[in-house]
């Protein structure tokens, strides 16, 4: 993303903007987590405990999640990237 | 649940900052919350349909879903906070109960 | 959820918020209930009127989800007031 | 975008009340809207898409699929009417066209 | 749907919001045939370049989803109408 | 991935317009950002969760996924500018890069 067109007093308005959005993304992401876990790791309710098989598995699963993401995030910057400078190459 | 800890001090009027974390706390459990209904019936009524009423076991499967939400919820929280504090001030991450 | 702490006018501010959300969480419920209840009942496109049978599953699963969400949000509110109190007890 | 927070703004004419309320039925007519096209394309489409355009079958399917979803959406709407006039009041049950 | 009980200023207003909805309706139109398309196209990740076969997925998947997307609404408008006209001869 | 393409000329203090613009543009690269970690997740990494690190085949899988999302990306944009095109003026339709 490119916001070099703006001006000083909207590139400020932008960062309060972003990091207000970068809070609600963590929380959107936090309850997501939650739900893909428990929607993988349990399914067995004779039971109102989490089992040590099911405790593992959650964790594993907020491991890899978060792993998965930072890759994802990684690869998704170098692709942005490549993007841009073709397009700049273009005009 | 208190997702976004940490009691804040009196002040005299609107405190926009503080309105906004409010809100976003109440964001946070509602989501929450539709995604708990969601994953429970998945989990526990059957989709046939056949009658109005839950019967006996779907009650019980989702008292035992819903607490079972709730300490995956702890869990992740608990992961997140320490993954938070090992990448530094982990300032974000305080917010699960 | 505690909001204890706020002044009375960030209370009154906040009643007019959970006020205006409730009646959204209210229409998206509507919705989500008509989504869910048509995937589940209705499988037959060689009519365009409902079936007496997919009325009634229509109707079975309107009830049901009510009430299972009804149940949900009372097993919710007991969970969360356990948790606000174990977090006052470290306190 | 802030729909939230209530900026009153002390214009003449615009009621704010008023407005609100209008916003939330477009957003309801919105969500419903892409409820039903994600519905029917599940329910009709094939996702072998082999060709570009729609067959008979699938156009066919598609308007019985979208009257269908109507019917659902007034029977559920009726319902939860029904539950909200026994339960009190009921003012906020009277939306479905 | 229907403004006509708003005042001319109300009227301007809304006309302003439907326009901003309508764009980010397109843009979320947009994420989510990528994301329709994706799903139903692309399952082999031995290679990192799209095939032919899986363009042309990609293709008519989006060529079908449009054509799709189109009936539908021509058939809830005209579902639309008929519950207005339903709800006037009421009143 | 400049979604939302157009120079902005200079102005003095804060547009409103342009801001939005700009805020739509985020909110835009998010939803994508979502569903492509959403969508990678579900075709590479395994829902066993047997270990807690990414192994080796589900790591290429990943780099390969977001690869072929982003073409997937850009066909469906250049697909949908040229049916604006075609459509008329097309001016909605300018956002892929």
């Amino acid at each position: 993303m490119d916001f070099s067109q703006l001006n000083p007093a909207e590139q400020a308005h932008m960062s309060k903007v972003i990091e207000k959005k970068q809070m609600q993304d963590f929380l959107r992401m936090y309850s997501n987590l939650v739900e893909r876990c428990f929607n993988s790791c349990c399914n067995d309710f004779t039971s109102k405990a989490l089992s040590s098989k099911e405790e593992t598995c959650v964790m594993n699963c907020t491991d890899k999640f978060l792993k998965h993401s930072e890759r994802v995030g990684a690869r998704f910057a170098e692709q942005n990237a490549d993007a841009m400078n073709a397009q700049q190459q273009k005009f | 649940m208190s997702f976004l800890g940490g009691g804040s001090k009196p002040g005299a009027a609107v405190n926009s900052d503080r309105m906004e974390m409010a809100v976003q706390e109440l964001d946070m459990i509602t989501d929450v919350f539709n995604r708990l209904v969601s994953s429970c019936h998945n989990k526990c009524v059957s989709p046939r349909y056949a009658e109005p009423d839950l019967n006996k076991g779907e009650s019980v499967c989702i008292d035992r879903c819903v607490a079972k939400f709730f300490e995956v919820n702890k869990k992740v929280g608990e992961k997140l906070q320490s993954v938070g504090n090992a990448a530094g001030g982990g300032g974000a991450f305080g917010m699960q109960s």
